[in-house]
């Protein structure tokens, strides 16, 4: 069996090149920032970014020159700020040097399950009557066979070169356990041509068996799984460490002005030199007050007769 | 608009001072009664719907974008995907269940959304401000707008600020079309909800009437019928009946200031 | 709201009638045998039954008369044996009294999830040169509007009357949770006009929330819940008991004799009055030999800051 | 076909009994080098994979269509969804993940099937013999045989009984096409793996040619190329290089035996 066990730097580097298809996933929970990260350390270039929310990763990785194009369908700091880098490269002014391909959350989803699925195109009840038609050529409609005069909008497969995700656990064969909010990992995992995960703790091969139906994607999707901890912060991970509200509410003034965001890039993200100097500029006991009170789930019985 | 509206004791109650987040709240819970499930972004329709639980309507159920249904969260949530809202949720589902199987298959009873620009009736714009490849503002975009539009039997829309830039003759971009403007830019794909029946803004509550174009029903209290038609970008149709909306009762503040948002996350 | 719990008499009284579209399903784990059974007590006429895997409750349901019609993708009693209810049905020679409608696993799968998706048909990569194609007319054929020359088969979405389907345990308002091998249930839940669930047992609401993504169905999509210690008999219930592959074995005798299989369905269901009286039948200590050694899931943490 | 092979002792392994059932299995197993992922029902592929497993091939993994990945059972499972197959499992993926996402999403290697039919292009029948409204014979009908025909990179048939009345010039019904017979009839349907490249009876071993004509490319001990062309339906091509299958090895026949179905449940 292939080794699967990277560190972040290697997996980056075999993995992810210049001009490729990168789906960043993780909806608010999970969100692979470790990674984005070191996709902006190894000052990879001309990247299509794939995210259904494009959010603060999607501002460092811009304003860091990573993204030519960017496939979304919600973009911005959740309710408590915008993406000035974004804005920037987006709006009447900017450079401009930003590519918009729009969707609404579906839209983009069941791109994904298409692409997951083997299947050319997935129906949707969405667009009619929607501008997004006018501006995305993706979305295109089809006669239902069935009934008469009935069509739907439909949307293409979309297969990624490579889905970046994080997760709370794995083993080293890459079999991929997450709880809470699962968000549109397993699908782009699936219809990825790399699949890289980041993860909270590499666990016995025991742990992910006493519970199969947790293990969200099989190892033989994973190409590299990187042990990371708090890989997710600012976003959190459910049972590890809560998310990061406040650094949520500071962004805004950081992206504004373009020189304090190329500082904090530089500061944070290159001085900082990898992940481990990352956390330790956040400082010991750092995550004291996000580390969340215990609610166990109640074991299941996966036992058989012997 | 200022954030606080002065009112004067009128009857029995003795209606105190209450914020417009206050005023919204009470309002769009009002309008719930008798609703199931509401499919909600955090903010304004949290505190309805947690709201009309501790009224109302007791069984009224909140869905979440993330795929939390039945939650539980020990503390009010920042996020539609906070961790608070899987600590003891009833059920997390997957997204393609959420999106495809709970918001396609027609279980919400009442989307709820927000808007940039809403035009007379009811599409959305939550995409751009000024040209799609050249805008003057760019906004998040859909989200889940779109789905919930289509897909909800129902939707309520709160505007906080209510202007001729928010209620606009012509949106600058159409995210999420009414019906409405779906059949008729796409006469063959079905329809399935009513789109947006009510819309609640700062300055009152506008109803769709039975051709969907929304119409002003109720002005809140200091408010005038001119001054509505002023900050508005069509020219309005005023429904039989207009009443002045009832304000905040003493118990509805207090369940939304004592028991729901006592830190005022969302009761700005 | 609206109570949900219900006897297995009421549930099937209330909810299915003469002439409805009814899917009982459960792959090879959590068959609704219980159920199936109360459908013959109760004597429902023209059913089309819609079930992936038509077994011996197809064969049980087609010998007592409750079924017009199948819809189905494999009909079989696994690798021990034949239906012969289903095929004296069906053959030659035989009253041909049964109407079939046959496709292949994801065929029928992809059905329910179009039907549970509000979507007009789902897309496959199936059927290109199958005669499946010839016999039913519900495989059509589609051109993808994002190649050139490029078509696809689909499948119609499928909306049941009513979905019939076991689980593991569920709470008093219908979450249902379930682990193991998890079949089309959720699927066909959500696609049917009415759910019922049969459950092992009904637990405290804190045990479902104490692991919510594990309920599969939630509770709004369940009408009726039904408490049915061992109702998957003699299927199985991962980690309550196994299956009964001695009585799968002895079925073909059974079957094959068509006065033989009238004199077990008066014993075994009319005569045992209900599923208690069956339990009783099979005797105090019989699923002692089924009891499964346990294997417990390993908790996870839902755990949050409060 | 006698269920037992009498051989007779060739070279320095002495070739002991084995029961066609150990044949098939064994030399499925050799088939299976240098795969990775196979989809497969229980019975003769399941001893295959296993004995693969323990020999050549330690890596090689079976995906159940039940949507058990990585299983490892505490003891051999009796149907394709035991509850052994759960119990330690790396994985059970649901329904639509393992068809829509590892079948159609092209993650198998080999799926293995059966047939009560097949052709010399390698489509299968399983549905009826006989006409399809009033069959002769039901059989039990595709199950998920159409979509690992479609969807894997190859398949492997094993076919107990070889003759006439199995190895078909024409079949009464194609419930699983091949890809040749798939572009025939649809030729815009894109068709994605190879189709059957080899079938393993219990007379020898067809290998597809580069047309995907199944060509006989070797006969079991003690069978001629004659006793073949007889038992098969169409003309039968032979490939250059003709080889007798090498029996059973001792230590296949003692792995297959004593440890992995020792109480004998597919060794019939």
């Amino acid at each position: 069996m292939a080794e699967k066990l990277f560190s972040l730097k290697d997996a980056i580097g075999t993995f992810v090149s210049d001009d490729d298809v990168v789906a960043l996933e993780g909806f608010t929970h999970l969100i692979p920032f470790a990674a984005g990260h070191e996709i902006i350390r190894q000052g990879v270039k001309g990247l299509t970014l794939v995210r259904m929310t494009p959010d603060i990763i999607a501002d460092q990785l811009v304003a860091a020159g990573c993204v030519n194009r960017m496939v979304f369908a919600f973009t911005g700091n959740s309710s408590v700020g915008s993406l000035y880098a974004v804005r920037r490269a987006v709006e009447a002014g900017g450079a401009g040097e930003l590519e918009l391909e729009e969707y609404s959350h579906y839209g983009l989803l069941a791109r994904y399950q298409a692409g997951a699925a083997g299947i050319p195109f997935m129906p949707v009840r969405s667009y009619a009557g929607s501008d997004l038609v006018k501006i995305n050529p993706q979305l295109k409609k089809v006669a239902s066979p069935f009934e008469e005069d009935v069509e739907t909008y439909v949307v293409p497969a979309l297969n990624p070169d490579v889905a970046i995700i994080h997760a709370q656990r794995a083993d080293r064969q890459g079999n991929i356990q997450s709880w809470g909010i699962l968000g549109p990992q397993q699908e782009v995992a699936f219809a990825s041509k790399r699949t890289i995960v980041l993860v909270e703790e590499i666990v016995d091969d025991d742990v992910i068996r006493s519970d199969p139906n947790r293990t969200l994607i099989p190892g033989f999707v994973v190409d590299a799984v990187v042990e990371c901890r708090y890989g997710a912060h600012p976003s959190f991970a459910q049972g590890y460490y809560d998310r990061d509200n406040d650094f949520y509410r500071s962004w805004s003034a950081i992206s504004k002005d373009p020189d304090r965001l190329e500082s904090w890039i530089q500061e944070w993200i290159h001085d900082a030199g990898d992940h481990r100097g990352y956390l330790s500029k956040l400082g010991d006991g750092f995550f004291d007050r996000l580390t969340p009170v215990p609610r166990l789930s109640t074991p299941v019985n996966y036992g058989s007769v012997l | 608009m200022t954030s606080v509206v002065e009112t004067t004791t009128t009857g029995p109650d003795p209606t105190p001072y209450y914020t417009v987040s206050e005023l919204l709240a009470a309002v769009s819970c009002r309008y719930l009664q008798g609703k199931r499930r509401v499919f909600a972004g955090i903010g304004l329709p949290t505190l309805a719907v947690a709201l009309a639980q501790k009224s109302t309507s007791p069984d009224i159920e909140q869905v979440y974008e993330s795929g939390v249904c039945g939650a539980h969260p020990p503390k009010l949530p920042e996020t539609i995907a906070d961790a608070s809202l899987a600590t003891g949720a009833e059920t997390i589902l997957t997204m393609p269940v959420l999106f495809g199987y709970v918001l396609q298959g027609g279980w919400i009873d009442v989307g709820f959304l927000g808007a940039a620009q809403i035009d007379k009736f009811g599409s959305l714009n939550t995409s751009v401000i000024g040209p799609w490849d050249s805008p003057t503002v760019r906004l998040p975009g859909s989200g889940g707008a779109a789905e919930v539009m289509v897909n909800s039997r129902e939707v309520f829309v709160v505007m906080r600020r209510h202007n001729k830039t928010s209620f606009v003759r012509e949106l600058d971009f159409c995210t999420s079309p009414s019906p409405a403007a779906a059949r008729r830019a796409d006469p063959k794909v079905p329809t399935h909800g009513a789109g947006v029946t009510t819309v609640i803004s700062e300055l009152g509550v506008f109803k769709a009437n039975a051709a969907g174009e929304l119409c002003l029903a109720s002005v809140h209290e200091g408010v005038t019928v001119d001054q509505v038609r002023e900050q508005t970008g069509w020219p309005i149709k005023v429904m039989d009946g207009l009443t002045v909306t009832p304000p905040p009762t003493g118990e509805e503040l207090r369940l939304l200031r004592d028991d729901i948002d006592p830190g005022r996350v969302y009761l700005r």
